[in-house]
């Protein structure tokens, strides 16, 4: 067999095997449309919004007074604004922070009840913070996101996240760039966004929170930001940490004027 | 076309789907409301109980059972979605069978009169398999099955 | 007690299609914990849909239906505002029922 | 990159209107480090050491995505470069099945995992090997007829070696762990992932 027909006869076996994987990739796009129809995240709307209108707490009020940016008891298109800076707590907050905030002073839960549970599992286990959230994420279907840096504490937190965003450490070295920074990469055959471009935060940051069919759970921002770091072998990422907070708003302020479209539903 | 029907009829987890007849046949219509559960077609693994008790024949392929919705590629087999249409005529009963679960059989439909011969959910499947369609149609039983591959996500981790 | 389900009913064409969502673990008793004991089977066996007082459709399942089930099918004779009750039973004799108007 | 722009415009007009001084890039670096040592709690086996970065980490970060320059780039390459141990018995070749195992594997240090558990390579997360393995990433490029390419000699067999070993040796900034140089993979698993490469008879080689 000469060289040229061996290499040829090579590349047709790699034409072969990217064709199968090809089909792979294909099956598995009509796979996650067929999962559109009908997404278990609206049963996690439904009990936030009961959760939301229920008085709760010491205080027996409901959370239909909390500010989350846009006046007290304002919930539609809340989420596409966040994080932002709330002067009364002196801190740039997102959602989940600033629904304990809101448990906290209006409701009169303590902080560590508000917190404890920001990741349901199962029956047993489920969290109010992430009904919440799907609620209040699910009220902002269809706006566009309009974040704002206009503060000095905000720019700083976009700041702060983008240097985070491309810290890498760790025994794997790895980053959130590691897997988020080119196009068209894939973990396995898990598309992955390339974060530091326009289109893909946008694409990314407006499909969560998510339910996510592998966990059977409704998954928020900030448990996206969590898993991702035990994937990278870091620490734990601590729950509404001001860490958590400045990449969320990094990622938050580059999908600015994309539409909002979560709760999603991912693999 | 013989030997694919035997080996639909074959499955490789050691149930055939002559045993899932015998699940699939305690649907009477009229007994729809009934809150009765068949415990024995849910259990159903070994073949031996279940020939016994089968009072129907064997079902027959049938190219009027459509799939729909339902992919060739899982990403996750905790939910896999499955849609079957029935365009034969008086079906009264869809149930979905995977082939290679611990239990073969998923679930039952009982379609009235007046109800579409159409439903659509979602299974789980633990490693790729055929899914069964089997339908009931003027007491008689038609299969057709489709072959769906669970694959791996994610990271590992 | 259960979360109620989520129900859509919406007439197309002559025939009425729903589209329900049950929030419900669907715990196969094939899993294990993290000590190693096995996790009980816990899923929905019986669901009925009702429209003015007939069953449209009834089911059995088994531990096989995926976690937070999803149902669709259509019926024909539906009207605008009518009612739409679905009730699910479990293994262990937890029930849930709940009513949508068709729109 | 057009976002960096955009937040530079910003910072411009910032400063032109005189509302503000932007903080400088250092400083907004010291607080970012401070930020996450505060932001993150030990778990599992994940201290909050793995925090702390090395030479290494520290130059690649502070890259930013951007092309390092050539010194620095040099600099880092050498570095790892002299971190690189060879097996003491000079045999560079293991079990390609067992490296087609650990290639498979993505369990091991993350906090979730069990310290005494076993730790793999996750190389099909990256990198298509084996053709029969569809479910490959492509983060890396495919390694198919990795040895089969290049020739099976010994001068490859220690690229391979090294690569796996510590990857920054040769491409500063790479995206791909530095296996040996962090203690991820044993000696023996890097042997075995070098003959899942170079192995004639292994699949990737098919």
């Amino acid at each position: 067999m000469t060289p040229r027909l061996f290499a040829g006869l090579a590349g047709a076996v790699v034409a072969f095997a990217a064709v199968a994987q090809n089909s792979t990739v294909d099956g598995i796009a009509k796979y996650r449309e067929a999962l559109q129809d009908g997404n278990p995240a609206e049963l996690w709307e439904a009990r936030g919004e009961g959760l939301w209108k229920e008085p709760r707490g010491p205080n027996k009020v409901s959370l239909e007074r909390c500010d989350l940016g846009l006046g007290a008891g304002v919930v539609k298109g809340a989420y596409a604004q966040l994080p932002k800076y709330f002067a009364d707590a002196d801190r740039v907050m997102d959602l989940e922070t600033r629904l304990v905030w809101c448990m906290v002073k209006l409701q009169g839960i303590s902080e560590a009840d508000a917190k404890k549970n920001p990741f349901g599992n199962g029956n047993d286990k489920k969290s109010n913070i992430e009904a919440l959230v799907a609620y209040v994420t699910s009220e902002s279907r269809g706006v566009k996101m309009n974040v704002s840096v206009a503060h000095p504490k905000e720019m700083q937190m976009y700041r702060v996240g983008e240097k985070m965003f491309y810290f890498r450490g760790g025994p794997h070295d790895f980053g959130c760039v590691t897997c988020h920074g080119a196009d068209n990469q894939r973990i396995r055959l898990q598309d992955l966004p390339n974060l530091t471009k326009i289109e893909g935060a946008q694409k990314a940051y407006t499909t969560w929170p998510a339910y996510r069919v592998s966990q059977g759970e409704l998954r928020t921002f900030q448990w996206r930001l969590n898993d991702c770091f035990r994937q990278q072998r870091f620490p734990e990422l601590e729950f509404g940490s001001d860490a958590s907070i400045a990449l969320t708003m990094f990622l938050a302020k580059n999908a600015n004027g994309a539409t909002f479209d979560a709760p999603a539903i991912k693999r | 076309m013989n030997r694919r029907r035997r080996q639909v009829l074959k499955s490789g987890s050691g149930v055939t789907l002559l045993a899932l007849i015998a699940a699939a046949g305690w649907l009477k219509p009229g007994d729809a409301s009934a809150q009765s559960w068949n415990k024995a077609a849910f259990d159903t693994k070994s073949m031996a109980d279940t020939m016994k008790a089968l009072g129907g024949g064997e079902p027959v392929q049938s190219k009027d059972i459509i799939f729909f919705q339902t992919p060739d590629i899982a990403e996750n087999g905790a939910v896999v979605p499955v849609g079957i249409t029935s365009n034969i005529p008086k079906t009264e009963s869809i149930a979905v069978l995977i082939e290679k679960n611990p239990n073969m059989l998923a679930a039952v439909f009982d379609i009235p009169p007046g109800t579409e011969p159409s439903i659509s959910t979602r299974v789980k499947m633990g490693q790729s398999s055929n899914i069964y369609a089997l339908v009931k149609a003027d007491g008689k039983y038609f299969v057709a099955a489709k072959d769906v591959k669970v694959t791996l996500g994610g990271c590992g981790g | 007690m259960a979360d109620p389900m989520k129900i859509r009913a919406t007439l197309v064409g002559d025939s009425t299609e729903i589209k329900v969502l049950m929030s419900h673990e669907m715990e196969t008793g094939q899993r294990k914990d993290a000590q190693g004991a096995v996790i009980p089977a816990w899923f929905i066996q019986n669901v009925t849909v009702a429209h003015g007082g007939t069953t449209v459709l009834a089911a059995q399942w088994g531990p096989a239906v995926a976690k937070n089930p999803f149902l669709s099918f259509k019926f024909k004779g539906g009207a605008k505002g009518d009612k739409v009750t679905i009730a699910w039973v479990d293994n262990r004799g937890d029930k849930r029922t709940d009513e949508a108007t068709i729109a | 990159m057009p976002m960096r722009a955009m937040i530079c415009a910003a910072t411009w007009i910032a400063i032109l209107v005189g509302c503000a001084t932007a903080p400088s890039d250092e400083r907004i670096s010291s607080e970012a480090g401070a930020m996450l040592k505060a932001s993150f709690k030990a778990r599992g086996q994940a201290g909050l050491d793995r925090l702390v970065q090395d030479d290494t980490q520290r130059l690649c970060s502070e890259s930013a995505g951007r092309k390092l320059s050539a010194d620095v780039a040099d600099r880092i390459e050498k570095q790892n470069l002299a971190t690189i141990k060879y097996p003491a018995d000079g045999k560079l070749m293991g079990d390609w099945k067992n490296g087609e195992k650990i290639a498979q594997d993505g369990r091991g240090k993350q906090y979730s995992d069990d310290p005494a558990g076993p730790v793999g390579g996750n190389c099909y997360a990256c990198h298509q090997l084996a053709p029969q393995e569809l479910a490959y990433g492509s983060i890396g490029p495919s390694l198919y007829r990795f040895g089969k390419l290049r020739g099976y000699g010994v001068e490859t067999q220690r690229y391979a070696y090294g690569k796996i070993f510590n990857s920054e040796a040769f491409a500063a900034c790479s995206t791909m762990p530095r296996f040996g140089h962090n203690g991820i993979l044993s000696e023996q698993q890097i042997k075995d992932v070098t003959a899942l490469l170079m192995d004639p008879a292994s699949p990737v080689n098919q």
